[in-house]
């Protein structure tokens, strides 16, 4: 059984809305900034709050980020919002000179990540910003897995200083995660344990591993499930210690696996303890349009893809 | 030419019988009829699938279909190198909605397939895309600001291949803030690519309130004639009489050397009482209630799908 | 001993500019676009020869892409021209919709990848681009090895339909691939013979891995060389096959570790057979000015930094 | 303010005493002598890397010099905050040395420093960066077309922080092809930052050749005012009292709503006779005989580092 209940399905956007509010009464230097999506990124609360504290850019995604690197630099926390392919390949240059290697303290933060968006189709469906921003030195990179981690790690990373890349998405997603867990960056959750299989997931894709792992229960299928909610710095040791009782792993993104989660975590592997991985993850393809369900069937993101993909490894693991 | 549909008013059923460019009474019916039924398409899609826009669909219909049916030069069928023939490329991909059912109207593909918008498996995606095959789309486009450039690099290929035929591009006027376009913009006037009409859709709005609101756009007129270009402003841009006067003034214009734009004034949800004078329908379906208060306002013309 | 010889060291944007001047002559369509850097690029004799398929574009790379995708249109095969930090980075979304999901027939050339570029520092040397461009469907991924290599590299993606990503360097190198050696897209070439140890080289680093694997033969370990000048799509086999002889494998790639060819191994491994890997790649830092030689020491991309890894996973090999 | 400078000969050594910004001849002459200087730390830094862009640096000396040293209001000591002092970005990283000679000859680092321009483990990187922590840099630059939006953000900065200063920024002709300056430019416009001074040395030149061969920029000033911006055209680019009287009078145009450019004429490579009327010196570095031909006509002021 799923050890965790579902409080009520919210968008994890609306989880970064929230924490973004929250910032605006507890900390004076935070500034939010959008490119022409105010209600996609749930900023309204806090604009309404601290209009002095809020930038409209318009469509103009790399001044956006240039922007932010320039009021760090009188003192500002500027967090950017707009959907995630806009947030990261659009101005990857502006984000990897402006922001990154000037160490600017800005939080990028993307909503409409992954497949799941749904109807606008592949051209809004970034598959790759995981990979984008982890290659980057000196990037952060987190994607919670529901309304409240997502809310907390908003909350969070106002703290850290330096330049962090926080990715969302846009369907209503079970919200299972204690609402006053502390986020605490780099760290990874270990969620159930198990010694059979070690699933690591990030994002919308925890919920589905946790569903998985329940299902595998009942075949007799003890799975270890760990939330990796920061992919970069990512949490080598309790992927290592989880694979030196479990033997095997799946990694489930909502992502491209090229580039994304599941190549660090084989990277890790291959370079301390290489072991049988499997990925669940999109296979080389741009997304299209449908409903969140049916892109998550079809791409193989969901519990069924991850518990096939479970049989594959615990097979290859001798 | 002179600009003689701007003394009249926009009203839609008020045309004028006698238009330079149109001799017959019954193509001026014709495109009345279209848009009208291209309306009815564009609710009935968008309200499917509870997604899409249409607002910048709706307020694009007059020029979508005048220019697919009056004024491009086009081929039978639909081949990717378009060459001897006009092509369109359409920049603000999220009003796809209105490409759609112009390109079905024209006879692209089945006016069944509209039925499939946004579902799972289908060509007729979100943002128009070449990926899944769908007769009259070149470029994929919904990241805005990309269309221009695109636009260009077709057109400086017609010149290459000595295609005297023209490029012809929308682009939002929200999407202007997009640097790329200026980029363009500097490139075909210094270049002189005058094989290509780029044509804006002012409609004064964008998601978060109107351009005005969000970033100014300034004047934009100013801004297109200080890179360059030839620049008309079409005041009706509803106005299928005026539309058509202005892309045959664009269209003489062109050859001369340097790129021409139209900046076109348009009403956003036009045709649709609620859905004009508000940037509230630009990403937004109607639910069941409001699609039949708006196919109300725009009876069944040519059959709907 | 190095089986190769050097020929005479050239750089490999040379071995561009001569490909590019010879489809001037062989293929009508070839068009070629530079965003002010002809003279970096070596595009001369083509825009000598062919004035009207060349196109300035001036300092506007986002621009040069769409045109690059338009040009297609009308039946050209363009070949943009521009550093690789502006070749991917700077227009990575406008390369994503315009030109990999349109299915555009663009050939995005890049040359000063990597550290060697030298001077100019960190906001030129990308160490990304590799990942970038490999997450992207349906792109090809190709970095030659020398002169001779870059240049039938060149002549060969002319004939391949569909986007390539062209990577190549700015330094002079050793030229000692065979100047009639065809060039097999996603083909690896075996360079040497070996079976302690595998090691996987791509671009600069090939030449660097030949003379680790002569400096390695005089300590009696037997190294295969493979030069893997496609990236993407990635030649499994070979990898797979040399892996199963040697049970352990050395990447070597003038690019950050996260997310370029040593991730691809790892998951290639991982998913099919676990083997111990080290990595010869930057460690996640930014690069800075320096001379190539100097880059490549202290950033460990040299063949001492190859003999060092080779040692280090013989000792974890089991 | 009159521009009485346009009168006079843009002589290098046949300057007006009396100026309205410099009261004393003393000034007048360490402005002169740092330019020279300036001038030789640039041909030595480039010449001992064989690497590096003498023509944008000398050709900006006079402009950084003047800044620095008789415009900018500025603390003691660097913090990267610079709260309460007037701020400068670089866009055009690529003019490096001139950045690091006015810097060092203002005291923000050892001039000795110089010597290790473009080395391994330097401060003084190819293009700026606060990667290494050198004094005075706020931001790397090197990727053209980012700096205009980064001075923007500072400026608003400024603003929340009710810091009256302002903030100078330098970008090149040719980079204002880049399509991001625009987007900065449209929204300075639109939200009225107008404790800004945007700077363009405008000379006419880039690598592939002059801005007219490579990219045509047009009427660069109609650009700049179609975008809502009070904008200056300085002919005498290199001449310093000219340079002075504009900077002061663009200073008094801030706060008026609107911000503030100056297109800056000048010509890359002066100073150095062989290097001048020429763009083949934007990114080449003079051999051993090329130096010392340079350096005789810029002899010693203020002593080599
Ligand atoms: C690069 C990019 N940034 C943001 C968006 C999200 N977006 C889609 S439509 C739109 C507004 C476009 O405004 P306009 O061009 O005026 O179109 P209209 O609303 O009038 O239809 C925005 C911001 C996008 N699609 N692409
Ligand atoms: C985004 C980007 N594209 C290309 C380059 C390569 N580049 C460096 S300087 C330069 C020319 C700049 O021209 P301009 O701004 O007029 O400077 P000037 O040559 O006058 O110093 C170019 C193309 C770059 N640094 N950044
Ligand atoms: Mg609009
Ligand atoms: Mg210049």
């Amino acid at each position: 059984m799923n050890p965790y209940t579902n409080q009520g399905s919210q968008d994890t956007r609306s989880g970064f809305g929230a924490g973004l509010a929250e910032l605006g009464k507890t900390n004076p230097n935070v500034v939010a900034l959008c490119a022409d999506l105010i209600g996609s990124l749930k900023m309204d609360d806090f604009i309404e709050a601290h209009p002095e504290r809020f930038f409209q850019i318009g469509i103009a995604e790399a001044n956006m980020m240039g922007i932010a690197a320039g009021l760090t630099i009188g003192g500002k926390i500027p967090f950017t919002g707009t959907f995630a392919n806009f947030s990261t390949g659009r101005v990857y240059d502006q984000i990897r000179q402006s922001i990154a290697y000037s160490g600017k303290n800005v939080k990028i933060c993307a909503s409409h990540a992954g497949l799941t968006l749904g109807e606008d189709g592949a051209t809004h469906q970034i598959l790759e910003d995981i990979g984008l921003m982890k290659m980057l030195p000196g990037m952060t990179v987190i994607n919670p897995c529901d309304f409240n981690q997502t809310k907390a790690a908003t909350i969070a990373i106002a703290d850290h200083i330096g330049p962090v890349y926080l990715r969302f998405g846009r369907p209503k997603v079970p919200n299972f995660t204690s609402s006053d867990a502390p986020f605490e960056i780099g760290k990874g959750l270990i969620l159930k344990k198990g010694k059979d299989v070690t699933i690591v997931a990030t994002g919308h894709l925890v919920w589905e591993a946790l569903e998985a792992a329940a299902a595998l229960a009942e075949q007799s299928i003890d799975a270890e499930v760990i939330n990796i909610h920061t992919i970069k710095p990512l949490d080598n040791d309790i992927i290592l210690k989880s694979v030196a009782k479990t033997g095997c792993i799946v990694t489930a993104e909502e992502h491209n696996f090229l580039g994304g989660l599941g190549e660090s975590v084989a990277r890790v592997l291959s370079e301390n303890a290489p072991t049988p991985q499997e990925f669940v993850a999109t296979n080389d393809t741009f997304g299209e349009s449908g409903t969140p369900s049916q892109l998550m069937a079809k791409y193989g993101l969901d519990q069924t893809a991850i518990q096939l993909k479970v049989h594959k490894v615990l097979e290859r693991k001798i | 030419m002179e600009k003689s549909f701007e003394d009249y008013p926009s009203n839609q059923l008020g045309w004028v019988i006698f238009v330079q460019s149109i001799n017959k009474m019954a193509d001026l019916q014709f495109l009345t009829d279209t848009v009208q039924q291209v309306r009815r398409d564009i609710l009935r899609m968008v309200h499917k699938v509870n997604s899409g826009h249409p607002g910048g669909s709706l307020g694009c219909a007059e020029f979508f279909v005048t220019l697919f049916n009056e004024v491009m030069e086009r081929k039978d069928g639909f081949s990717m190198d378009g060459k001897e023939e006009d092509l369109f490329f359409l920049s603000n991909g999220h009003i796809s909605p209105v490409f759609y059912a112009t390109l079905a109207r024209a006879g692209y593909f089945e006016v069944s397939e509209l039925n499939t918008f946004r579902l799972l498996d289908s060509r007729l995606q979100g943002h128009p895309t070449t990926h899944e095959g769908l007769p009259g789309v070149r470029v994929a486009s919904g990241s805005l600001g990309q269309g221009l450039s695109v636009a260009v690099g077709a057109a400086l290929a017609k010149k290459l291949n000595n295609d005297p035929k023209l490029i012809y591009v929308l682009m939002g006027d929200g999407e202007l803030q997009e640097g790329q376009n200026w980029e363009a913009m500097m490139f075909a006037a210094a270049k002189k690519v005058d094989n290509l009409i780029a044509t804006v859709d002012l409609n004064g709005k964008q998601i978060d309130g109107t351009t005005e609101e969000v970033l100014s756009l300034g004047d934009v007129k100013q801004k297109f004639e200080a890179f360059g270009w030839t620049t008309f402003t079409l005041k009706e841009g509803n106005h299928i009489p005026a539309l058509l006067t202005q892309l045959q003034e664009a269209k003489a214009a062109c050859g001369k050397g340097k790129p021409v734009a139209i900046l076109m004034q348009t009403e956003m949800g036009n045709g649709v009482d609620f859905m004009m004078h508000t940037h509230a329908w630009h990403g937004k379906a109607p639910n069941d209630e409001q699609l039949e208060a708006a196919l109300a306002q725009n009876p069944e013309t040519l059959g709907d799908y």
